[in-house]
């Protein structure tokens, strides 16, 4: 059952939506100003409802069922946190306002500072950053503003292939060339393969940990060691730090600047791509490079703090994803600092669990002590003729997301599958049964696989088509 | 906990079949000198009711609260959002979904993007739009870095001091590392952009202005655009009020290349301004150029339309360090949002609420002059404008807020030079009687 | 894809909400009156969002689609008014304070009664019944009480083939005994059918107008004049107020009693079964029979007042449905006398056009001038072995609900459609074209209908074992 | 208007399809004489905004806020609902949907309805609940008219007058036209009903108590069920607060063969008394006499599992004036709430959270009496009591209510033998300092 696009619908004159009485005279407008206001469909407010009810229909989403997208922890949103962020205190709040007349709002925010210094063991928190991206961005921002403070000049980063995608992206936007490093044969990076990259041009690292295949990298002291010595700075992609909450410490680990992304770890809705959020932590000598403002407290309460010269400067119009915050916020709230660290400690045992009931149907390329994730590949069904592609189309067909597929690169074919600690063991089983069924389906009927998905509002669509003769808009 | 499913008869048995003998035995691949001391030093957890109860102890302190008359933009916009809104946005299929990469079970925000993307294009007079970026200032930053990439070897570009002093800032932020060269823009006693400086620059990439700007004023796009072409830049247009375009000429009629600003007026709630909606569109030719998500139009092997993420060969996932952007993600819910907003405003019922928009502030700005305050720029303005006064307006503002009205911010901070000039923001929010008492609190 | 009863989920230890901390010593309980609580399972907070999210998905709504469910107005739901009967004040008000407690709430009952009396045309209304067939109820020991109080026993009530299935049972409860009545070939009551009928020990009639097949009974008044002179009261079922507010009125028609369906007429959501709303409304001379309390307004405010002597008592342990109450109210508001006027008008508009456009595909058993609805039946399918039940099927599989069928009794094989005034041409168009497909594959492949609906969850379900062999629970 | 979404042009094109020249033409069938004067008496249209500004006005007028700590029970009871109930039980394929008529697509309202009954029914300890009724005071007198057709050729029920006086309220307005004689049950000293008198009536269909009882106080249905059973007549049992069965035996097991009372508590908002949950089970023997909706399990034509609305023989619109009951509805969504606020809550959540309503219940009735309280009745108690003050209890407090606590209501208008006797409620939601604040106000 198909539902028309927007303005396929309508009638001109419909309305949607009250309009306010005009109260005031209507005032003269210079006419040669003035437009005809952009063509948009008029409907009525049952034509709007019907429409996106019936699109929210063709959607899945961690409510619908498990979502085991490895690296992007689709875990619970609690719902009572939705409810909280839209408080009409809390969301009429303009920033343009003097500090006084905004201190609820900054309590929230100050809060948020400190939990995730001491949630990552670092000393100081910019909140602005709008999404992980950004936050690496910051954070690479402030790599530049501290060798620019320096006076020096390095222009390389050293980033190995078990870190997230985004990394070069960020890298290169603030001038940096990456330098890619091989892990290991244990997925873990080597010390040696560091020192022999680091050099009086290079800036630094950026290593995620635990890493895209869900392995912690046990040589990061070493490593932060050999960077630091050589002058540079250590960058944490914190995007999986569900893993350990409570348990491994940023600080400890060496690293200067990380970032976390609140809509992973702290169980903000991922909202279909976003609003999310990417605050960057660092370590005190890098403080004062952090975008501001942020808010301090004082006697007088709480107040926004400007940057000072050495700061990267602002980010953000305001204050990054607001509303986002106050979710992470109240999700801290509600877990305490025991829970925090057992979702953790729950997240890496779904995984483990995954893992063990999973070997032997799929490929596990490096059958290492892994965390909250564990990556196989389609290498047992290359025999049959199925890919990864179709094992994930055939998935849906059962009712479940697809794990996230061809990533890490480092590993062909990859099936890269994160549970998250709000799964229970039911539910795990049943996604390892249809996961075998699909698997022996891709024995017994390959063509099955080929064909899916059959039972989605729309079959596999035809990507090259809209990238080669593209379609934006209507 | 609520949040965690697990009993501990499943934790043993779990751990049985991995063979694990305790928890802790799960991360031995983490050396001892990385670990955590102690616990979390976060506060103990709250019940659901205890943590309401901290909420609502939190809004008690919110000096300005929902039923105060806020006359206030500046880059966030106090506009009425209609309740079928946040419910249909608050569908937990949109609001739980991750970014659409399998189309298939993601047909509903794959289809509202795409339904977004046409309504900005439509809105902002431009060939394309994204699925969204962070907000109007990092958009802006944005749309200038692909003007640099498009216009190659250049490395400047000019920008309006009437753009939004926080846009300025986030866009220094993104250039500084690079080292391209920004150019400052004054602006006119009309509180215009002046771009006679154009002529004399080289290598510009593009030039942005905003409009309407942060005074307010509405700029003269249409004659901007020669100029601006003429030296070889492309022109990027900003705004933080696109309600305008209800009302005025849009972007793209006036020869904008690129424009790029924020959504938040369509729909979202102020919310300390975020979370944000940075909209950006473009002409057809620079959407290989463009930063950030896009959806298109396709078919699936049973030749039914369907919509996908597209154009990837731009972004980070498969460039790497050749991407447009290093941006993953989008604003999705916020640009659905938004959509929702526009699709139930549509096009009628858009050009009435500008209008409500301007009569009104021309209504209090009429009344404050006729009240002895001074038009700082004479410019046509929309929702916005600045005032100076004779006497000291901050205890008249004091009186004001006492009353629940919020009379406009000062401008020192951003503008030395306009020390002790206000500037003021009226919406369809703002009644009469509240325009009214403002305007007698003036009057001498 | 399935999703387990509740019981067959969970495990034991789960919580699925919050439970507040103790504060005050365990007190003792006397073992013997010591239960062991019931077996309900332990879910997890996800387990129970998933649960019901995936029920909903099930669920056709109004939102969903068309319901054109003739006699049962389901017309749009704001959703404004859901907030509105949510609001923090209004939901947590305890009915058992004072009347200095609750003015705020008592004002929206004492307007809604005012709102209700102004547009039947009726003098009283008490809000209390939770139903339209308690305010049938209400209706019933109203004439019965009238009848005691004046000292007479009258044991009959006349009721046409056209009225709402629940007269009868809702004069039986008051021990009254049915006496049906036949409507004309023209589809309407005849005056001479109920002076025939009228006699002194009959208390009066049950009519409904509209009646159910769509039809104004135009010799209301006469039949009024009728019964009022043999000593009777006349009780107008208002299920179908939509197709004439403001245009017809009860008072004039000659009717006594009336109640309203708030969930039908106005808005309120019906929510799968309930709750709904019935208030009863009144001539003057029986003000003092209507259950109590009611509002009234004085000097000091509004204030409860309870019912006198004569009242019937009370229906419900408070005021009714207020929650519903407070929608009707918010939709009244929101609609002002024009707007309800003109949804009255374009519902008829569109019933009348669907009417039309369907004349033909289906058979009109009755071609007469109807308002909000109309009545088809399956007589020019029977040729091929296609029943009303499949047709209706066949229409799920198109993405509607189907109309009511088999009802009312005076046609068979009915199909009754009310398309209420909230669906716009474009839907009623499309609507009609379905319904012209399934039409055309009745005749090119009955099979299809028969097999019908295939595209939903469940297909046709076994009501005969359902009912043959209980299974109430599990 | 934004609900109507007719244009005029087709308005005008509607009307040429259907031969008619204006929307009035529509209403000839209408004499003259039934039409209405003039514009329906009601006040002009408000927008979305001016309707929620006045909502927020008449919010205001409300003195007894949502932060307050309410200790009234009475039939309705401040429990803490979760957010997710809220959220789950408003998603509007279940608000707006009808009466599950197409079983096909409504399997969702259908087993969440068949949850609903295999839950009650296990609460209540019997064999089938129905889909629900009206509330808990029509529920007993469909009860007792249930019992009144179970037990033929009897025409009397003996109701304990420690039964909630409006429920009895609504039990004579069932009853008096049929004729059927309503016995009043005295209550003791230990506010128990005393069931001596059952020995000397005839006729007696069923016999009806509440537990716990309008005082609060627990009966001992187990030595009730007796007397009762050889009295020829059923146990009826009511009540207002399910909760109680967490902790205490449930009807059920003490003999009932019909319970039915207000589901309110589990997970409904007070809301002035409504939209309530009547809450009916009784003996499988029994079913086919039952009134109300009653879902239950069976097979697709393909084997599935599935759920429709069944043993539909009993009711109007099968067998009309032959019906169990004229009910024709269910408070559907009043039930699926309550159904999720059980799954939330879970077995071992519902024991816990009878507990924390029993020990707070407990500490405040401790702790008056020994600020010098008198409890009027002896018997157990679960969240409610009585008691009696030396001095005049009335300013004590109104000086609470200031303090934001409503301590209790006065039994004299339901009881004058009760005349300043109040009746107090202690749920989880009332805390400890609360509690402490009212003794400390009573101690002499």
């Amino acid at each position: 059952l198909d539902e028309l696009l927007l303005w396929e619908k309508g009638g001109k004159g419909r309305r949607g939506m009250s309009m306010v009485a005009a109260e005031v005279p209507e005032a003269p407008i210079a006419p040669e100003l003035c437009g005809e206001g952009p063509d948009f469909p008029d409907l009525s407010e049952i034509d709007v409802v019907r429409h996106y009810t019936r699109l929210s229909q063709w959607n899945f989403g961690v409510d619908s069922g498990m979502y085991p997208l490895g690296s992007c922890t689709m875990k619970y949103n609690p719902k009572l946190n939705d409810r909280l962020a839209a408080t009409p205190e809390i969301a009429c709040v303009h920033p343009m306002l003097d500090d006084a007349s905004c201190q609820g709002v900054l309590r929230i925010m100050f809060e948020l500072q400190q939990f995730l210094a001491a949630i990552t063991g670092l000393d100081a928190v910019s909140l602005q950053p709008a999404a992980g991206a950004q936050g690496e961005l910051a954070g690479m921002l402030i790599f530049a503003a501290w060798f620019q403070s320096r006076g020096e000049r390095r222009t390389k980063i050293l980033i190995p292939d078990t870190a997230h995608g985004t990394n070069p992206a960020s890298a290169a936007l603030c001038g940096f060339t990456p330098v890619p490093l091989k892990s290991g044969a244990d997925g873990r990076l080597a010390v040696e393969t560091v020192a022999a990259a680091m050099d009086g041009e290079t800036a630094g690292i950026m290593l995620t940990n635990p890493n895209t295949l869900g392995i912690f990298e046990s040589n990061i002291r070493a490593i932060a060691d050999v960077v630091h010595s050589g002058g540079g700075l250590v960058y944490g992609d914190g995007a999986n730090m569900n893993a350990v909450m409570g348990i491994a410490d940023a600080g400890k680990c060496g690293i200067d600047v990380m970032h976390l992304n609140l809509h992973k770890t702290f169980s903000t809705p991922h909202g279909g791509g976003g609003p999310g959020a990417g605050p960057v932590c660092v370590v005190r000598v890098l403080e004062p490079f952090l975008p501001g403002p942020r808010v301090v407290q004082d006697d007088g309460g709480y107040r926004l703090a400007a940057g000072g010269p050495e700061s990267i400067g602002r980010l953000h119009a305001f204050h990054g994803n607001f509303s986002v915050l106050v979710r992470a916020w109240a999700y801290i709230r509600s877990m305490g600092p025991e829970n925090l660290r057992q979702a953790s400690r729950l997240a890496v045992l779904n995984a483990n669990y995954l893992k063990e009931r999973l070997k032997g149907t799929l490929h596990l390329p490096y059958d290492q002590p892994s965390l909250h994730e564990c990556v196989f590949s389609d290498l047992l069904q290359h025999g049959a003729g199925v890919t990864t592609l179709d094992i994930a189309k055939r998935l849906i067909d059962y009712g479940y997301h697809p794990p996230t597929i061809y990533f890490p690169l480092v590993v062909p074919g990859a099936i890269m599958i994160e549970p998250t600690e709000t799964e229970c063991r039911d539910d795990l089983d049943q996604f390892v049964a249809a996961l075998k069924a699909v698997v022996q389906e891709a024995r017994d009927n390959p063509e099955l696989l080929r064909q899916a998905p059959v039972r989605t509002k729309v079959r596999r669509l035809d990507e090259t088509r809209a990238a080669r003769h593209p379609c934006l808009r209507g | 906990m609520r949040y965690l499913p697990h009993t501990p008869e499943e934790i043993r048995e779990m751990l049985a079949a991995i063979g694990r003998s305790d928890l802790d035995d799960l991360f031995i691949s983490i050396p001892a000198d990385c670990r955590c001391d102690g616990v979390i030093a976060v506060p103990a957890a709250l019940t659901e009711w205890q943590l309401s109860d901290l909420m609502r102890d939190i809004a008690a302190t919110m000096t300005v609260r929902p039923d105060h008359c806020v006359l206030v933009g500046a880059g966030r916009y106090h506009h009425h959002i209609p309740e079928i809104v946040r419910s249909l946005a608050g569908r937990s299929e949109f609001l739980t979904s991750y970014t659409p990469y399998q189309p298939e079970m993601a047909q509903g925000t794959l289809q509202g993007i795409f339904e977004y993307q046409t309504l900005t294009a439509r809105l902002l007079g431009l060939d394309v739009a994204n699925a969204s970026l962070y907000d109007g200032a990092s958009a802006l930053a944005e749309g200038l870095l692909m003007g640099l990439r498009i216009v190659k070897r250049s490395r400047r570009v000019a920008v309006s001091t009437a753009v939004h002093p926080h846009y300025r800032e986030v866009v220094r932020s993104y250039l500084r590392p690079t080292g391209y060269e920004i150019i400052d823009l004054p602006f006119g006693a009309d509180g215009r952009t002046d771009l006679s400086l154009l002529q004399g620059i080289d290598g510009l990439a593009a030039v942005a202005l905003q409009s309407p700007n942060f005074f307010g004023v509405v700029e003269d796009l249409a004659r901007a655009a020669d100029p601006v072409h003429d030296a070889g830049a492309l022109l990027v247009t900003a705004f933080t009020e696109p309600l305008a375009y209800g009302l005025y000429r849009n972007p793209g009629q006036d020869g904008a290349d690129i424009a790029c600003g924020e959504g938040q007026s369509l729909g979202l709630p102020v919310s300390f301004g975020g979370a944000a909606l940075g909209m950006f569109a473009c002409r057809g030719e620079f959407v290989r150029s463009m930063p950030g998500r896009l959806v298109g139009e396709t078919v699936d092997c049973e030749g039914r339309r369907g919509y996908v993420l597209t154009l990837s060969t731009r972004e980070q996932h498969i460039r790497r360090e050749k991407a447009t952007s290093n941006i993953c993600s989008n604003q999705g819910l916020c640009a659905l949002t938004t959509a929702i907003y526009m699709a139930a405003l549509g096009g009628g019922g858009l050009r009435q609420l500008a209008r409500q928009n301007y009569d009104r502030s021309e209504y209090l700005k009429a009344g404050l002059v006729g009240a002895g305050a001074e038009l700082v720029f004479g410019g046509p303005t929309f929702n916005e404008f600045v005032l100076r006064f004779g006497d000291d307006f901050a205890p008249v503002r004091q009186r004001l807020q006492e009353r629940g009205i919020v009379a406009g911010i000062e401008l020192g901070a951003s503008y030395p030079q306009l020390a002790d000039c206000w500037l003021f923001c009226v919406t369809e929010k703002a009644m009469k009687r509240d325009l009214d008492t403002v305007i007698s609190e003036v009057r001498p």
